[in-house]
């Protein structure tokens, strides 16, 4: 092979040839680590891909994936690939009915599932989507006398693939050179929050190329490894887990079980890791629960170490230890050696040379968290329309606001309306069956419109600050971005909700719901006797707690020029909780701000006004479904706001 | 026969020494269910602090009641810093917490009371029963037959106690039932308390027979070495079989060692009684009065 | 459920048994074919446990035969038996308490070992070999009641429902053909019965394992059994489907008209 | 603490069931090793051996036998030190009547012959179990000092009883020093501890566990009882025989039947108790524990009555090393039943999860 492999089935002929003995994949199986090699999977993958043609899986089809990582799952998209057809990785824990849409939407013939569980679900779709003619089924538990004709085992398929192989010795060499980088791999469907969801289709040419942008930036060499749990349809886990993993050679791990990620986690010690900020948020909180129950000593060890941490770990992390005493530098090494050095390796995090996040804020504590006790946790940008392939955070230069540089050939545009506009090797070739859709989002320029609001700040390191729909100017022109002024007050642990005001208005106020658990804590501490929500919601003391936190919002808008005009002047705390149940927060918990707003427009008029207290009646629904009214005078509170700093220096 | 007749008293009334060491023995792993190893160590600590209070010149009656009273405080240290810590463990756990307090004891004695051998004088003389030796020409010591009969009166005294005081009747609900005995509101730390504190008067009885006989040394010890084997035949739990069992011992070792110990060179009398034990054993496993046992699955 | 019309696995007949003057079990007969799923029912001290016992050999009847495999015998020997592919569960766990779970399901295996201890000692070719290979096994069964996360607990720390389930294993792990299984799901919440009755089935349909059932729960019961015989008081007093034992009127009459 | 377990995977059962699954054991053990073979041998003084180190490692041997009839095999026995007594009288006279013989293949005779006789008081376990057990493993400890002392052909007709070693030579080589003592002795029990290691994580120590925690469901699962527990009684007083013939042999370089009393019985008993039932690595640190603590006592406590200006003699030190046994017994008992070798265990276990606490 004189040419760089282009597509995936190339790639995996490629390693198989140049590393055959090395571990490609692991699962955790039977108790322990089931390997293959490089030639074992292709050899798997030769055999499974032989099988599918059997059944009759042609090029351009698309073949379903549904379940947990395993490595039977990854190889059936790369068999797929081989053929020439579209692997199509579907969630693992969608329901029946949001199955059912992308099964006859993507006209699914074949599926390849992982266990009973998802052939239950998908026999029942089975008058839905009458095209499916063939599950496969990698785990046979439980699915002997089902008797189903359009059962198979995957089992069965390797053995008379391997078969058909031998008895057609030629066909799949010829298949995968008819293969071209410019032809789909792999279709994936973005949830959407609106509307039905979307099958992104992606070529080989354009994950490969991301993959390889990737590994260039972040140095990765075959030497890495990965455990791979997060769902096979999300982006982030294709990716890194089936193309980064091909492109570079790598192996990758999969979990026993969902339940032992975490002890699996420890096993493998990767030395990447990639998770949403959520998943870091709840390690966070289990490291901070589990240390709540050790004794009093070992408490202020870490305490006292923790500390040492958070004022001069991130420093070290971003190779300025210079800029650390000499003495700093010598508790942090021995706090290493104490305390973050366990902890990293009971967190599975000890052999961690990168970690990524993104897809969402993260708070600056649990960002600062990580970096500090030595784990190099970077904020990535993409979508699944870019491969993920359009920020990252270079190692040493991590600035926590922003989502990073622009990765090597992709060129960013911030549209007039603040949106951000990308041009990435990683760009999808269209969305499937969906024309409208992708003249949408893809103009004629080849521009991506992401739908994001954001700008560039003056290191060049891209700040995404909310939905470019929902940014909007305040009445002197100063750019409002709702959901990052909510988000930072929500990054506060005494904050459960927030509700910015301000489009078209003189300045921006804001509603904000109390977590009652922490706020609770704090009050019990303090020996403040409340009686409830409203009670606590409406202490003079919580007023200022939050007061205080408002006022640090306040202080890092002011440090940013583009958003220091939009500081909080007046804030209040509601009466009650906004609750799904009464249509303020939608099922996922997002804020519906136009709803609020007008539901408590006397409030936002309160706001806007220079009243001192409000008196507000709200109809509730109890969860006994019963309705009742909560009344309260609600006092509202002047924030203090900071000059600018580009002002001041003027 | 005469011969053999004069080994045999001579057997059985030296048989009525393991009874009592037995005795004790059997007091506690009824109420208790525990294995008593310190049984013989008591014996010896109850002696040695009888001679060492009378050494001080304590008359002595008083010296007597002064040991009991060190017995009972013994007892009640037990049940307090031993076993009540113990309570729910397995029962080989509260055997070796026995050995413990056995080596404990054995430390303890010598300790404070030094540890030279000493005699007690009970003011009995062990020499043959004039009547017996003139008439029969049986050499019975006068000594060995008060010490018997003091152990009847003994055996007597606590059959009474078991059978009409309250406190007896309770320690009986506890040994057959621990669970049910708790319910109905017998206080269990206090029946333990009673009946070491009674296992050390008997100890203390024991003591001072066999400290008039052999001079009070650490060899006491050792009579806990004799009283096993009478209770794997007598059974663990009966009073009776302690008796009985002791008299087989006795009786039998002393036959052994005079009529089979001379073809294997002497000296077996340290392990007969065992040798006997065990095969008794093999036929019965519950022992002569145990109770069968039945395994519950 | 349509009962499997296989050949007769086992038969008791006229089993008798007494513990001192107490009349445990009376001239009880009955039958299991392979592959069958059989329950014991009947009152609290009705002999279902002892009838177990019997089969397997921990008592020895006074009267009776005990037919397995064509070979009647007045009595069994509990080792005997786990060698002809009779294994058992206890309605009091009777687990290794010191052991891990999987060293527990190793035992099971036990039967199934072979080399000599100095083998072992060395930890050395053939006893390593047999170690690792029953191991594998061992696995199996691991995966199948997924029991994976408590694989090296010690089984002492574990809570009940999961030591119902190693225990379970342990008796798996023998790969019998005759399964005994003493209340296997007493004491457990509704989602752990569940679980329990899928890998009863289970059991029964992937090993074809035959399997006798000692349950009290009814619902359990008659869901799960090709078959049914009604103990009261040491007596049998009816056999047959559950159909047939929601029919039968001494049945009624004896247990499930008694409030349950 | 130490432990970073993460990437330390397994991917075979092979490597998931050695000896020493975690890396950072491994070294440990190595460095141990290093140190009994080389460090302490370079650096130790003759009293150090003598009086230490060697009856440290004879008596652990004998721990580790103890410990796999009681704590693996759940029998207790009375009779370790009669065990340990044909093993020393074993070796005696193989090494007398049997010049050729060479001393190493002598002494694990010695063991063999020590195997017989526990097999014999063993047999008994198939009927009776417990206390009743225990009392017949007594038996054994007075039938055999007996035998012992009235056969003259076992002492070849010593008139006192007690009779020298024979000088031991190995590989050619006498072992006329401490030291040489020393490693004879430290490699012999490294080695049979290595073995009953692996008969505990095997098929055999599974058995005898399994009869140890419920005979019953043990004997339903087709474990043989008598056998299972007859060949604890073998294993068991094999490694007490072999440490009994290195007591006589490389400690006390006499052999006489009133080395092997019932004291010496409940010693080793308590060693594998206050060191942990059913671990080997108990039984080490049980005996250091006894091997040092009167020692430590006959330091201490002149020294603290000195101090304290109370009289003293030196009988007093002999009792309070009894009290203190017994006392120290009745301790573990109560707070830690399962021995230091389960502190260390729990140590271990907080290390490997530091910082966190469970």
């Amino acid at each position: 092979m004189n040419a760089v492999a282009d597509t995936f089935p190339r790639l995996l002929q490629e390693h198989a040839a140049l590393r055959p003995g090395r571990t490609a994949m692991r699962e955790k199986h039977l108790g322990i680590w089931q390997s293959w090699t490089w030639a074992e999977v292709a050899q798997t993958v030769e055999a499974l891909a032989c099988g599918l043609h059997e059944l009759g899986l042609r090029r351009g089809e698309h073949l379903a994936i549904v379940g947990d990582n395993r490595p039977r799952l990854y190889w059936c998209m790369a068999a797929a690939q081989c053929l020439g057809a579209v692997a199509v990785p579907l969630y693992q824990d969608a329901v029946a009915a949001e199955m059912a849409y992308v099964l006859q939407d993507a006209e699914i013939r074949i599926a390849v599932v992982e266990d009973q569980e998802q052939v239950d679900k998908l026999l029942e779709l089975q008058s839905q989507c009458p095209a499916l003619s063939c599950i496969l089924f990698d785990d046979p538990r439980g699915l002997r006398n089902y008797g189903h004709s359009a059962l198979r085992p995957l089992d069965a398929l390797v053995a008379s693939g391997a078969a058909f192989a031998a008895a057609h010795p030629g066909l799949l060499t010829a298949e995968i050179a008819q293969g071209s980088p410019a032809d789909v791999a792999v279709m994936l469907y973005t949830s959407g929050t609106t509307g039905r969801p979307k099958g992104v289709c992606q070529t080989h040419g354009s994950f490969i190329a991301a993959a390889r942008g990737d590994a260039g930036f972040d140095h990765f060499t075959p030497q890495d490894e990965l455990l791979s749990y997060l769902p096979m349809a999300w982006v982030g886990d294709h990716l890194f887990s089936y193309a980064m993993a091909l492109t570079v050679g790598f192996c990758v791990s999969c979990p026993e079980s969902g339940e032992t990620v975490s002890t699996d986690l420890r096993e493998i010690g990767p030395t990447f890791y990639f998770a949403p900020p959520r998943v870091f948020e709840n390690l966070l909180t289990q490291v901070t629960i589990r240390m709540q129950d050790a004794g009093r000593f070992k408490r202020a060890l870490f305490g006292f170490f923790m500390g040492v941490a958070r004022r001069v770990g991130a420093r070290i992390m971003d190779g300025r230890a210079a800029s650390v005493s000499a003495g700093d530098r010598m508790l942090y090494a021995l706090g290493d050696l104490l305390v973050y050095g366990p902890l990293r390796n009971v967190l599975g995090m000890s052999r961690l040379r990168l970690a990524y996040t993104g897809g969402a804020a993260i708070g600056p504590d649990l960002f600062d968290f990580y970096r500090s006790i030595g784990i190099n946790l970077k904020q990535l940008y993409g979508q699944t329309e870019t491969c993920v392939y359009v920020c990252k955070q270079p190692s040493g230069d991590v600035k926590l606001e922003t989502v990073g540089k622009p990765l090597p050939g992709v060129t960013i545009r911030i549209a007039d309306n603040g949106e951000v506009l990308v041009r990435s090797p990683g760009l999808l070739s269209a969305y499937y069956k969906r024309p409208d859709a992708t003249a949408e989002s893809l103009d004629a320029e080849g521009w991506f419109h992401t739908g994001d609001a954001g700008y560039f700040d003056a290191d060049g390191h891209l700040r995404i600050i909310d939905r470019a729909k929902d940014v909007g100017r305040l009445l002197n022109g100063t750019l409002f971005a709702p959901q990052y002024i909510e988000n930072k007050l929500k990054f506060f642990p005494f904050i459960k909700e927030a509700v910015a005001f301000g489009d078209g208005r003189a300045s921006c106020c804001v509603f904000l719901n109390i977590d009652v658990a922490a706020v609770g804590d704090w009050a019990e501490r303090r020996h403040l006797a409340y009686g409830g929500y409203t009670d606590l919601a409406g202490k003079p003391e919580v007023y200022e707690l939050l007061g205080q936190c408002v006022e640090k919002v306040n202080r890092d808008l002011a440090a940013d020029p583009a958003l220091g005009g939009s500081q909080i002047r007046r804030f209040l705390v509601l009466h009650k909780e906004l609750d799904p149940d009464d249509d303020e927060l939608t099922r996922t918990r997002k804020v519906r701000r136009g709803f609020v707003a007008e539901k408590y427009a006397i409030l936002v008029e309160a706001l806007y006004s220079e009243l001192e207290q409000q008196h507000v009646q709200t109809e509730v629904r109890f969860e006994d479904g019963r309705r009742g009214v909560v009344a309260a005078d609600l006092r509202l509170c002047t924030a203090k706001c900071f000059t600018l700093a580009g002002e001041r220096a003027a | 026969m005469q011969f053999f007749l004069e080994v045999l008293i001579g057997g059985l009334l030296s048989g009525v020494m393991y009874s009592l060491v037995a005795l004790g023995f059997v007091l506690i792993y009824k109420a208790s269910g525990v294995f008593n190893f310190a049984q013989g160590a008591m014996v010896y600590f109850a002696a040695l602090s009888f001679v060492g209070i009378l050494g001080l010149g304590v008359p002595f009656g008083l010296a007597v009641l002064l040991a009991f009273g060190a017995m009972v405080v013994l007892g009640v240290a037990t049940e307090r810093f031993v076993l009540r810590k113990l309570v729910n463990q397995p029962p080989i756990s509260l055997f070796m917490a026995t050995i413990g307090l056995a080596f404990f004891l054995e430390g303890l004695g010598p300790f404070l009371w030094g540890n030279e051998t000493r005699e007690v004088k009970l003011g009995i003389a062990d020499e043959p029963i004039a009547i017996l030796l003139e008439r029969y020409n049986l050499s019975v010591s006068q000594f060995d037959l008060m010490a018997a009969l003091v152990c009847g009166v003994l055996v007597a005294a606590l059959a009474l106690f078991f059978q009409h005081t309250r406190i007896g009747r309770a320690l009986r609900a506890v040994a057959d039932d621990h669970q049910a005995a708790l319910s109905v509101g017998i206080p269990l730390q206090t029946i333990w308390m009673i009946v070491w504190a009674v296992a050390g008067f008997v100890a203390l009885v024991a003591g001072l027979l066999w400290g008039a006989r052999n001079g009070v040394s650490a060899s006491l010890v050792l009579v806990v070495l004799k009283a096993l084997p009478v209770l794997i035949l007598g059974g663990f739990t009966s009073v009776p079989g302690a008796i009985v069992g002791g008299l087989i011992v006795g009786s039998t070792e002393k036959l052994a060692e005079v009529y089979l110990g001379h073809y294997v060179g002497g000296g077996i009398e340290g392990w007969f009684p065992y040798v006997l034990a065990l095969l008794f054993l093999l036929v019965r496993p519950e022992g002569l009065f145990g109770e069968k046992h039945i395994d519950r699955v | 459920m349509s009962a499997p019309q296989g050949a007769v696995l086992l038969e008791v007949q006229g089993i008798s048994l007494s513990f001192g003057g107490v009349r445990a079990l009376n001239d009880i007969s009955f039958d299991v074919r392979a592959g069958e799923i059989r329950a014991i029912i009947g009152p609290n001290g009705a002999g279902k446990s002892s009838m177990l016992n019997v089969i397997n050999g921990v008592y020895h009847p006074q009267q009776g035969v005990i037919v397995f495999r064509g070979q009647p015998r007045a009595r069994m020997n509990p080792h005997a038996a786990a060698f002809q592919g009779i294994a058992r569960t206890f309605q009091n766990i009777a687990l290794f308490k010191g052991m891990s779970v999987l060293d527990n399901l190793m035992t099971g295996r036990c039967t199934r070992m072979h080399r000599h201890f100095l083998w072992h000692a060395l930890h050395l070719g053939p006893a390593r070999r047999e170690e690792l290979a029953h191991r594998a096994r061992v696995e199996e069964i691991i995966d199948f009641l997924e029991i994976q996360h408590i694989r090296k607990t010690p089984v002492g720390r574990l809570p009940y429902g999961l030591q119902k389930r190693v225990e379970l294993g342990r008796a798996l792990a023998a790969e019998p053909s005759l399964l005994l299984l003493d209340e296997p799901m007493a004491g457990m919440n509704v989602e752990e019965k569940q679980d329990m009755c899928r890998f009863v089935l289970d059991v029964n349909e992937q090993f074809g394992t035959t399997i006798v059932l000692i349950e009290h729960d009814m619902g359990v019961v008659m869901d799960i059994s090709h078959r049914v015989v009604v103990l009261d008081y040491g007596r049998k007093i009816g056999d047959g489907t559950p159909e047939q034992i929601r029919a039968n009127q001494e049945v009624i009459d004896a247990y499930l008209g008694v409030s349950h | 603490m130490f432990y970073r377990e993460a990437g330390q995977f397994k991917t075979n059962y092979a490597a998931d069931q050695q000896i020493f699954p975690l890396l950072q054991d491994r070294i440990g053990i190595a460095i141990v090793l290093a140190l009994g073979f080389l460090v302490v041998p370079a650096l130790a003084a003759d009293y150090w051996f003598s009086a230490i180190l060697t009856p440290f490692l004879v008596f652990s041997l004998a721990a580790i036998g103890l410990n796999i009839l009681t704590g693996y095999a759940g029998q207790l026995s009375l009779g370790t030190a009669a065990f340990m007594a044909v093993g020393a009288f074993a070796a005696y006279n193989f090494v007398l009547r049997l010049p050729g013989l060479p001393h190493v293949v002598s002494f694990l005779l010695a063991g063999v012959c020590a195997a017989l006789v526990g097999m014999a008081f063993g047999l008994p376990s198939l009927r009776i179990k417990g206390f009743y057990l225990a009392v017949a493993t007594l038996a054994a400890q007075f039938f055999v000092v007996w035998a012992l002392q009235k056969f003259p052909w076992f002492t070849n007709n010593s008139a006192s009883g007690v009779i020298s070693a024979q000088p031991v030579h190995v590989l050619g080589l006498a072992l006329d020093s401490p030291r040489r003592n020393y490693l004879f002795v430290l490699t012999i029990v490294s080695v049979l501890a290595l073995l009953a290691k692996n008969l505990a994580r095997s098929n055999t120590g599974r058995q005898w566990m399994a009869v140890r925690d419920m005979d019953v469901a043990a004997e339903v699962i087709g474990i043989p009882l008598l056998r299972t527990k007859l060949l604890a009684f073998a294993v068991s007083s094999f490694y007490c025989g072999v440490a009994g013939a290195l007591y006589a042999f490389c400690y006390i370089g006499t052999v006489e039947p009133e080395a092997f009393s019932l004291d010496m019985s409940f010693r080793v008993l308590f060693m594998v108790i206050i060191g942990g039932a059913g671990t080997i690595l108990g039984s080490f640190v049980g005996a250091a524990f006894f091997v040092v603590l009167p020692i430590f006592l006959s330091i201490a406590i002149p020294a603290a009555a000195q101090l304290l200006h109370l009289p003293f003699n030196k009988a007093s030190v002999t009792y309070i090393e009894y009290m203190s046994f017994g006392a120290l017994i009745i301790f573990f008992l109560i707070v830690e039943p399962h021995g230091l070798a389960r502190l260390w265990q729990i140590t271990k276990e907080k290390l490997r999860l530091w910082p966190f606490p469970h």
